[in-house]
């Protein structure tokens, strides 16, 4: 997949590079840019400047392009993320589907015009194709209509799925999706209600 | 909600009044096409269609809605209406689902086509009809325009 | 007082097509504002087109035309170089009247 | 793992074939609403406000802004728009539309910056002269093909670090601009996302901006469009006018040169 995707983006690159609208000079955020980035921008609400802090991956994953981190820094990222995946203490995985399509549905969430006490939303529609009944759904992501019908309901696969909600790039460096346990955007009990929207049977993710 | 709505209406109703007895406005203006205030606060479309004058009007061919069967955002919905009818008199537009389904009725004098194009706000998926008023006989059709969430943030 | 119309009003073949655009907020007295209070209705309840003084078109609106209103319709008979006048009265008995040339 | 991929690749493209048509017919459906719209453009009642307020002797010396420079020439507005952001000497650095505009309301009509900024972006009555501004200005350089220049060193500098930007994850999503703008023929629901990486998609994203946004009733300018991608990408908030925001825009309004302006437009 990672290949893959390195292969794509390095074709357009050179794309860019013939077009000429993009130099290869350093690409790196200095010290310096970073003073002028906290300078640019204002608290407000939940959102802290300390946002602007890049943890380790963030900063490996802020190459332009995106996709030009090294094969060892990638597999750092991967290990890193890996062993950052809290499983349940109860060792139940799949919760309730109708609420994990809720979840799917609601895009609010840590942005300063949100409530803080008000929990967030998943968007997985955002990016991905989730059920039949909803047109409105983004392609960033892979369709996953009918996730759970092909690879069944097993233990291995039920800790697969939340794994990779909880921390995506414990599997994928750079991965575009957010690593909804992680960072604390969705709590341990959403995380198995997206985990069951993916899996259970009944969900309309697998009709 | 529909208590303040009513009550907002009413006082319209006295600014209207006011304004008359000022002979600010016409009672040609007030009253386009003899609808009552009334008629924009039913809360079913069977109601607002009898409101309007209308019972159980017959579907016609010769009136087509030209909108968009799927609409990016509800609050703003785009629809035009044409009725090729003959003696076209008034076209009225109602969203089914809507609070008041009720959105607008045009008066239409000889002379001026029976095309009319505007923009609607829909609070979710629902029938969107056009009642046309001809040779004092009203007929009828109807669309669903599918309403899709968008946008990164909601 | 409210901003003024942008109306076109082109002729071809005899007959006059008009399209306005209205500033108007359409309030539908059902929105609640950033402190949670209900914002009171406040929207165009009848509109009105005329042509040489006489009624081209006359319409009665809800709430639930979309904000900053557009509307399109056409009329026969109209001549290049005569007016078009427009006239919007809200719930707040607000009003306001523009003219267009024919084009 | 990996071959749990692999099988899932090969799934997904079934599926996507599967539901190619549906789709299909679902994106036409949104191309016919946006095209429905196109007619009557909103952003006219905002373009006839800025050209009176860009005429009219307002401000503490009671002088019209038709003595701003906003790149070529005092009181120059057409084209103009296509070529900005720019060096300015007088004040000795880049400036895009808006920050040039409120530079004029306070050297030459004497408002503080405070009143100048205090309302950048409008809600309902609560209206902002900026957009209204910039909805005139961008209007009068419909047609006309952009051309930023990149000459002097701050557009240089400023082209490099609103590049860097552009690739820059923080906050709890971990999202950069890049996440959503840097592969083609992607969505967010059903709003297509243009590569602004590539030539062909910063020429469509940049030239339609500003934008009347129907859902918001709003005219929207280019410093909008930066603040509410920000937000939305849990980032604290940009600052008006600020390096960041400047530098992002000479990026991509670099990247869009060669191709025709085209706003203010009608969108979602």
């Amino acid at each position: 997949m990672r290949n893959l995707k390195r292969a794509f983006v390095s074709v357009s690159v050179s794309a860019l590079v013939a077009a000429g609208c993009a130099t290869v000079a350093d690409k790196t955020v200095t010290q310096e840019d970073l003073k002028i980035i906290k300078a640019s921008f204002r608290e407000n609400g939940q959102a802290k400047l300390d946002r602007l802090d890049q943890d380790e991956a963030q900063r490996l994953c802020s190459n332009a392009p995106p996709a030009t981190i090294a094969k060892a820094d990638a597999e750092r990222v991967e290990k890193m993320n890996l062993e950052s995946i809290k499983y349940p203490a109860d060792g139940r995985l799949m919760g309730d589907w109708q609420q994990g399509e809720r979840i799917a549905q609601t895009g609010v969430g840590k942005q300063y015009s949100d409530n803080p006490a008000t929990p967030s939303g998943g968007n997985c529609y955002a990016c991905h194709q989730l059920s039949k009944a909803e047109i409105s759904f983004g392609t960033i992501g892979p369709s996953l209509y009918n996730y759970g019908k092909l690879r069944g309901t097993s233990v291995e696969m039920q800790r697969y799925t939340y794994g990779r909600i909880y921390n995506p790039q414990a599997y994928s460096a750079c991965s575009n999706m957010p690593r909804f346990g992680h960072n604390g955007i969705l709590t341990e009990q959403q995380l198995k209600d997206v985990t069951a929207l993916l899996l259970d049977p009944k969900s309309p993710v697998n009709q | 909600m529909n208590h303040s709505r009513r009550k907002a209406i009413k006082t319209g109703g006295g600014v209207l009044a006011m304004l008359f007895a000022a002979g600010v406005i016409g009672p040609e203006m007030a009253l386009a096409q003899g609808l009552g205030e009334s008629a924009f606060s039913m809360k079913t479309l069977a109601e607002a269609m009898r409101a309007v004058g209308a019972q159980s009007p017959a579907t016609s061919d010769a009136i087509v809605i030209k909108a968009p069967s799927i609409a990016e955002n509800g609050a703003v919905v785009p629809v035009s209406i044409e009725s090729r009818l003959p003696g076209t008199e008034s076209i009225t537009l109602l969203v089914e689902k809507n609070p008041t389904p009720l959105v607008a009725s045009f008066g239409i004098p000889a002379g001026t086509e029976g095309n009319i194009s505007t923009r609607v706000k829909m609070g979710q998926t629902s029938d969107v009809y056009a009642l046309v008023k001809a040779d004092g006989k009203f007929f009828m059709a109807k669309q669903e325009i599918k309403i899709t969430l968008g946008g990164c943030g909601g | 007082m409210a901003d003024p119309m942008r109306i076109r009003a082109t002729v071809r073949d005899g007959v006059v097509n008009v399209k306005v655009l209205m500033s108007h907020e359409m309030e539908t007295g059902q929105r609640k504002d950033a402190a949670g209070k209900l914002v009171p209705a406040h929207y165009i309840r009848s509109v009105s087109a005329t042509y040489q003084g006489k009624t081209v078109l006359s319409a009665q609106w809800g709430p639930a035309i979309a904000k900053n209103p557009y509307l399109e319709f056409s009329f026969k008979g109209g001549q290049k170089g005569d007016k078009v006048v427009v006239t919007w009265e809200d719930n707040k008995g607000e009003k306001r009247s523009d003219e267009a040339t024919i084009s | 793992m990996v071959e749990h991929k692999s099988v899932a690749v090969a799934l997904v493209m079934m599926a996507s074939a599967c539901n190619a048509w549906a789709q299909g017919s679902a994106v036409d459906e949104i191309a016919r609403y946006r095209a429905q719209l196109q007619d009557g453009n909103p952003a006219e009642l905002w373009e006839a406000r800025g050209e009176d307020l860009w005429k009219q002797k307002r401000g503490p010396k009671n002088v019209s802004l038709e003595g701003c420079n906003i790149g070529k020439g005092a009181g120059v507005v057409k084209g103009a728009y296509a070529e900005l952001p720019r060096y300015f000497a007088d004040a000795d650095r880049v400036m895009d539309l808006e920050t040039r505009l409120v530079h004029c309301m306070v050297t030459l009509q004497g408002f503080s910056y405070a009143d100048a900024t205090r309302r950048v972006f409008g809600s309902g009555s609560n209206r902002s002269d900026i957009e209204a501004l910039t909805a005139w200005i961008t209007a009068e350089s419909k047609g006309v093909v952009m051309n930023v220049r990149l000459n002097h060193d701050k557009e240089k500098e400023a082209y490099k670090l609103g590049e860097k930007m552009f690739f820059f994850r923080g906050g709890p999503h971990d999202f950069a601009c890049s996440t959503c703008h840097a592969e083609s023929g992607k969505r967010i629901r059903l709003q297509d996302l243009p590569n602004l990486t590539e030539k062909k998609g910063a020429q469509l994203g940049y030239t339609t901006w500003p934008a009347y946004r129907v859902s918001q009733g709003e005219l929207r300018t280019f410093q909008w469009r930066l603040n509410d991608c920000f937000r939305q990408q849990r980032f604290p908030e940009l600052v008006f006018g600020s390096e960041i925001s400047i530098a992002l825009t000479t990026f991509l309004a670099n990247n869009a040169n060669g191709a025709a302006f085209n706003a203010p437009a009608i969108k979602r």
